[in-house]
């Protein structure tokens, strides 16, 4: 079994960092895992994402056009994406800069306002992991448990950002809920 | 050691280190540069060797000179940076001074673009330099394999006194994979005093060395230069490495490729299986020496009726394969160049067009 | 004579330089996101503007420009 | 006592990719404001380097040539010896021009070829991340000076114009900056005088200019300016560094 | 105009002038340095353009820089020296600028010597720069071809916007022999307005011409590298060229060899018909493209019972000879690489231990 | 009053290559010397160019690492970066450090690198058969300057040690000549300096030493003595331009 | 009919240039010719060699070990390269400079003091030319009257040296009745 | 105490720059050539030599030594 997420947003949306945590997550809970970020012309500005490929074998080609689910931080981003996801699969809409939907009926569209619940939080800066949260309490991908553990090992270097990034996935759960 | 999570290209760093080279000097090119990056922390915290060189010529010199020094040493570069080191190549091959040079390709001729690419094939298994000149190159196919082969390199550069390459595509460096280290290779360069430059001194002897690539005599340089070519026939004889895919059956076509490409290539290989078509591939870990009896061999099964050399070029690796095929059997090319990776889809509609 | 000082909010990227060299402080950064995602200046204060340019000349991306008004004088100042 | 302000003709309409508030754009339009008042545009080619102002040929409206890293000096040369007729600048960064690009840029100046360079001192290659660049300055942190520049390691920044003002050959070589407007009419006029000593034949003409990068200082806009200006300029000092006799 | 004795080094200097190339840029090296030397005296009398560059990467960019102006340019050097123009080569077939390159090739690898050798073939051929890279390449056998080859050199290179390589050693630029030079060529660059960057006013234009081999988007690299292939193939349907001698009777081995070389290999075969061994040889006068139809249809001849590549080097054309036979026959090679020549002797015991 | 004077041990017993009255030999003998009176051979590792010097490791009897055309400097300091307890020194003629090796020498020695490089400057190609080189005096005859060097095409013959004095790090530069037995006291003093701030892992040194070339500039070698004092000297000035401090 | 001639002697003595006058000689006769310097290490000092090889039909290799004919104007030429000379050709020795002789019987060895000879011309320079003389006058390889005209262009740039060099021709032939 | 001056002849290559810095005279070229097929210098004037090692320092072939006399004086001077 191979699922794929395609992570999409503006450059400075913490769309790599989110990526790599859910890659991470599956790594610990012995999965094959690949994390593919787009690198080049579009990096300066524009749209960024990056892909994590989950399998239980090892894994093929690392190049997915057609990812079981994504997550959409900002517009440009459901606009170019949406389309490619498989049917059945996870569409999470950030839909605090998203006024648009997905236009699919044959996924699970789940809309949350990652910004607004960020900000509450106390930063903006934390969206991509309220974001990840809530993809994962939906998608199943991995437990909770592991993100969260995943989420106090990446900011384990910069403790004092734990508890806004722990805080931000106990939100994402309860939006996803 | 467990599993961590890393970029191909730090992953790179750190297993240069674990096979006890820790001496690097490089020149910031994408999609390599976080080698660099890595290393500029890693190394002075080892009290290693990190410089930053003034360019890649001036680079490929400095390793040189650390090489000759007897020192493990390596740098990593992309394609039109490789292409400035090609004389300082041919200068260690001639003076046999071993390191290790890794090259994340990426889109060409020139400028070209910074995403994948497999275009520098017949580059480095063929003309890095002048001369009768060839590396040993190694061809990675993920971020587990290029920390093997990084850490196999160094000892084989030195047990042939050859420069070894490691070819990656732009993706080996810039994805990231779960890795468990090797142990820290416990192998120290063997035999250097014998032809270092590392003064009489370290040696305790009173013979001293020289390191050079003239040989203004003619039958003294042809001398010379059977003694490389014996090197490169005995790489020929004991480091061909390449990995088998779904040949134990029958197949009707044979697919050569090797690197992220052949990663494309065995999903595409698992589809079509669902739909009952039989593909065998052959992944060449050397690309030089290439695996060419393994494919003579494969090529000729009954089965086989067509050979594809599938790769991220114009058409570079179906060369080999055609001399190897030995006209066996029709030898086609597939490829794509210039960043995309061609996915699987694309590769089972030319697989399939085949098949037919 | 009188002068049209334009904006062009979606050439511009926000960066504030301009608005830190203008002599008489007309420029503010504004707080709607244009097509690209930044900020742009705005003229906060039009009226205080003296025409210098010094804005113009400092603009890295030619978003600022200056006309004499035409003949029939039109709208924005 | 108030002034018109419009785009130069010799820039496109596109918007640039530069990050934004990098003074590689006022650099260009200058470069656009000269050549529109000497109206040389129809016989101008453009050489541009390979660094972040790699695409500046999509922002300009005559012929350009695009370089490989470091090469721009020679290809100049190349040019502009087979067509005397012709201007010929060339716009280079300083991981370009005074890193791998050396040896080129001695000899280029030091054979007084009729060429004019445009010298963008930023500190650090911008394009490739942030590297450190040999115009780094001390202790500043980079991604490949992480501890920041040890000038006991790596030695002092260099300075180009002073190093070129260094040889024999008669050459205009000057320094400016475009981090404030009073120091961009500056700019503009040595920029004008090094095409002026083009088009008179006369000799080579070089013009460094300190500009900001604070995508990779790590700096707003403004704070980038305010750096150039207490950390920079101090060490690069502004002026005319050399005229022909 | 009659015949006049000369260098061959100086002969491709004036051959160039001829084709009506005044314009040239180089860095000395032996065993090439004569051409520079007799244009240093030669181009300023003609109002051309003689400068040397400070280096041969310098060299090959002002190349690069006079091209894109559309202007016909070349420069000579030898081996280590073209090494060092692997990158801006690449650059020029990437941003499609016609330009010729002679290279009079010395023994290599490193700083080698400086006497004769081929050991320059799969570089040029294969290897010279990275990105899907390639040039046309002919392969003089005396003074005479060279002129003959320099002066087809520069339409062919306007041809296909692409450099064009002159594939000589060292024997061919220091020897000397008569030479009757062609008239002056009357072609002009055709159509370069299309592309060069030499000002609007020149072209009388308003569109702005802008040459680049960067194409950020994968796309637009992949389509590119679609256009330099078509040339490439192009290149093999029209330009291949090569000669036959002693193949229209039966012959036991079929010898492919160029350049000085197979002037030595003539000689065996004549004297070796003497002894009534009768053996064939091609000569290709193109070497990239490979005639290989040829090849292949020569060594399937009945008669023909094996084929021997005959270079003064390790064995690098021989992988294109095996390439061409495709297995039909079994494929030698015979070499020596250090700027001793084989003598015919050589030669012949060679290839009468294959008879045998 | 009398002297002894005998063959210095770091030099072998070979004869050399090079043509009658060559001051090449002079400088290979100073530098010997100089490493006897250190007593540092048995940890020096020479350098060798590639010019008419490429077989000088025939005539030491230390280790030696023959170079490419022009990269010494880069292949000295990866060897001294990575066994710094070893003394590296670069010998290199004009062809070799200042054309096609110019990006090499400066970097290195903006850098600091703690090497020593011998510069011999003989206006000339001398091995590959006499073209001019950067050093070529104005008007002077070569088989690449037929007329004369054109300083007006060509520009003005590079001063090596008042370039690399012109860079901001610290370092030891002199110019000194061998044409004279007055002068090759003085030579072999700043040889000897050179090498001792290497050993004291102060910097960069560098001595350039004006030198001959009886056979390419078609003099004797006494007559090529006497144009070397009247032609290069006053060009070419002798003295320390850099110390560190 | 192909015959080769190897010119072999000190640096300074002019071996190339005369090789060149023969070669030139002979294809004004309407043959093909091949003028084969040696270059390399050797040329710094030591002697230099330089082989013609004048051929009716089209020349193969102009690489030649054993050469028809010699002209030696050393002694370590002469030792070097005696023993390879083809059986009945000329070998031509500088009785000047070489005391010693051929120790071939099978070859047409004829001692001419060039050196001697070109001193009372009044400049040992034009040794070259005359063993040129001497060497074609004897072997015959061109016609006399073609050799005369070949120096003369040879130095029609140095006029003043063509009298000397006419003289040295006729003082050759001479030497070698 | 005494020296003893000695020119290898057959490391010499007859350049005569000994000639010309000998502060006495004291040098000559020779008329005999050596091995290698040049004219040596030989001592001319050898009463007059203060071994001052002027020539011994100009030499580029290290052609010229000056050693101590031994305690048995041994021949040449
Ligand atoms: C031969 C080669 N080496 C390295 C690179 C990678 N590269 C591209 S731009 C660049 C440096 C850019 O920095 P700079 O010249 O300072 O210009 P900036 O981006 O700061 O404006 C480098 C190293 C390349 N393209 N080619
Ligand atoms: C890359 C390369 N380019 C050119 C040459 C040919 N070459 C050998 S030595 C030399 C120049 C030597 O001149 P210089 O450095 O002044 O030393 P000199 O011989 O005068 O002592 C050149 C151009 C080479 N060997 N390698
Ligand atoms: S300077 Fe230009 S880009 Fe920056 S904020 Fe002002 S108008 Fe916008
Ligand atoms: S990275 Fe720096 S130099 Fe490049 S565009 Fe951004 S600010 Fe400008
Ligand atoms: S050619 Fe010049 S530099 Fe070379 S050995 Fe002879 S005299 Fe010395
Ligand atoms: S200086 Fe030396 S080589 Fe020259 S003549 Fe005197 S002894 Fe001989």
């Amino acid at each position: 079994m191979q699922s794929e997420v395609m992570f999409a947003g503006f450059g400075g949306q913490g769309i790599l960092l989110s990526a790599k945590i859910l890659a991470h997550a599956a790594m610990e809970e012995g999965r094959e895992v690949a994390w593919v970020p787009s690198y080049g012309p579009e990096m300066r500005g524009g749209t960024a994402y990056c892909t994590v490929v989950v399998s239980d074998r090892l894994i093929g080609s690392p190049i997915i056009r057609n990812p079981m689910h994504l997550v959409a931080m900002n517009r440009p981003s459901l606009e170019k994406f949406a389309a490619q996801v498989k049917p059945g699969g996870v569409i999470l809409v950030n839909s605090s800069l998203i006024d648009i939907n997905s236009g699919r009926s044959d996924v699970d569209e789940l809309r949350v306002p990652v910004n607004d619940i960020a900000v509450k939080l106390g930063s903006v800066r934390s969206a991509n992991i309220v974001a990840l949260a809530a993809f994962v309490a939906r998608s199943k991908i991995v437990a909770i448990d592991t993100l969260r553990a995943c989420v106090e090992t990446e900011f384990s270097k910069k403790k004092k950002l734990i508890p806004l990034n722990m805080a931000a996935v106990e939100e994402g759960c309860k939006a996803a809920a | 050691m467990s599993k961590v999570l890393m970029k191909g290209n730090e992953a790179i760093g750190e297993a240069a280190i674990r096979a006890g080279c820790l001496n690097y000097f490089a020149y910031p090119i994408t999609p390599q540069s976080e080698v660099a990056e890595y290393l500029s922390r890693r190394l002075p915290e080892m009290g290693g060797v990190f410089l930053q060189g003034e360019s890649e010529v001036a680079v490929s010199y400095m390793i040189f000179g650390a090489a000759a020094a007897g020192e493990r040493v390596f740098t990593t570069s992309s394609s039109p940076g490789i292409s400035l080191m090609s004389e300082a190549i041919s200068y260690m091959v001639g003076a046999q001074c071993p390191a290790v040079l890794v090259n994340i390709m990426r889109g060409g001729p020139g400028l070209g673009g910074i995403l994948p690419s497999q275009a520098d094939y017949l580059q480095a298994t063929k003309g890095i330099g002048h001369g009768d000149c060839r590396l040993l190159v190694l061809a990675p196919a993920g971020v587990q394999e290029a920390v093997e082969m990084v850490m196999m390199a160094f000892p084989l550069a030195e047990k042939y006194r050859n420069p070894v390459m490691i070819l990656g595509d732009g993706l080996i460096g810039q994805m990231m994979e779960p890795v468990e280290f090797p142990d820290h290779l416990k192998t120290a360069p063997s035999n250097k005093n014998d032809w270092a430059v590392n003064g009489m001194e370290t040696r305790k002897s009173d013979r001293r060395n020289l390191i050079r690539s003239l040989y203004l005599d003619p039958e003294e340089l042809n001398e010379h230069n059977l003694i490389l070519k014996a090197k490169y026939d005995r790489m020929k004889k004991e480091e061909v490495r390449f990995e088998v895919y779904n040949t134990d059956g029958d197949y009707g076509v044979l697919i050569v490729s090797y690197g992220t490409m052949s990663r494309v290539c065995r999903t595409a290989i698992d589809q079509l299986k669902e739909r009952g078509i039989e593909v065998g591939m052959i992944r060449p870990q050397t690309v030089f020496p290439f695996p060419e009896t393994a494919v003579e061999e494969a090529a000729a099964k009954k089965s086989c009726r067509v050979v594809a050399s599938i790769e991220m070029s114009m058409g570079q690796m179906v060369e080999d394969v055609e001399r190897a095929v030995k006209g066996k059997r029709p030898v086609q090319w597939y490829g794509k160049c210039g960043g995309d990776v061609p996915t699987p889809e694309e590769v089972m509609t030319f697989v399939t067009s085949l098949a037919a | 004579m009188t002068y049209i000082h334009v904006i062009d909010k979606d050439r511009c990227k926000g960066c504030g330089l301009c608005v830190t060299v203008c002599p008489k402080n007309v420029l503010e950064i504004s707080d709607q996101v244009n097509t690209k995602g930044y900020f742009p200046a705005l003229r906060a204060r039009p009226e205080d503007c003296i025409y210098c340019a010094m804005c113009c000349t400092m603009c890295p991306d030619v978003a600022i420009t200056i006309s004499e008004e035409a003949e029939a004088p039109t709208g924005s100042k | 006592m108030g002034k018109t302000f419009q785009k130069p003709l010799a820039l496109s309409d596109q918007v640039t990719h530069y990050c934004p508030g990098c003074t590689h754009g006022v650099i260009h339009r200058l470069v656009a404001e000269v050549i529109d008042e000497l109206g040389i545009q129809r016989r101008t080619v453009g050489i541009a380097p390979v660094g972040c102002a790699v695409l500046m040929y999509n922002y300009f409206t005559f012929d350009f040539l695009e370089a490989a890293h470091g090469r721009a000096p020679a290809q100049a040369t190349g040019m502009k010896r087979v067509r005397p007729d012709l201007v010929v600048f060339t716009y280079q960064g300083d991981g370009d021009l005074a890193s791998i690009g050396m040896g080129e840029i001695v000899h280029a100046a030091n054979r007084g070829e009729k060429i004019t360079v445009i010298f963008v001192n930023n500190a650090v290659y911008g394009m490739t991340g942030g590297q450190m660049a040999p115009t780094t300055m001390p202790n500043q942190r980079t991604t490949t000076s992480p501890f920041g520049r040890r000038v006991e390691e790596v030695g002092m920044p260099i300075k180009m114009a002073e190093l070129l003002a260094a040889l024999q050959t008669p050459a205009y070589i000057a320094r400016q900056t475009v981090i404030k407007p009073k120091f961009i009419n500056k700019a503009k006029k040595s920029i004008k005088k090094a095409f002026e000593y083009q088009l008179a034949g006369q000799c080579f003409s070089f013009v460094e200019v300190v500009s900001t990068c604070p995508t990779n200082w790590g700096l707003t806009p403004v704070e980038a300016v305010r750096w150039a200006e207490e950390t920079m300029l101090p060490y690069y000092q502004l002026g005319e560094f050399k005229t022909p006799e």
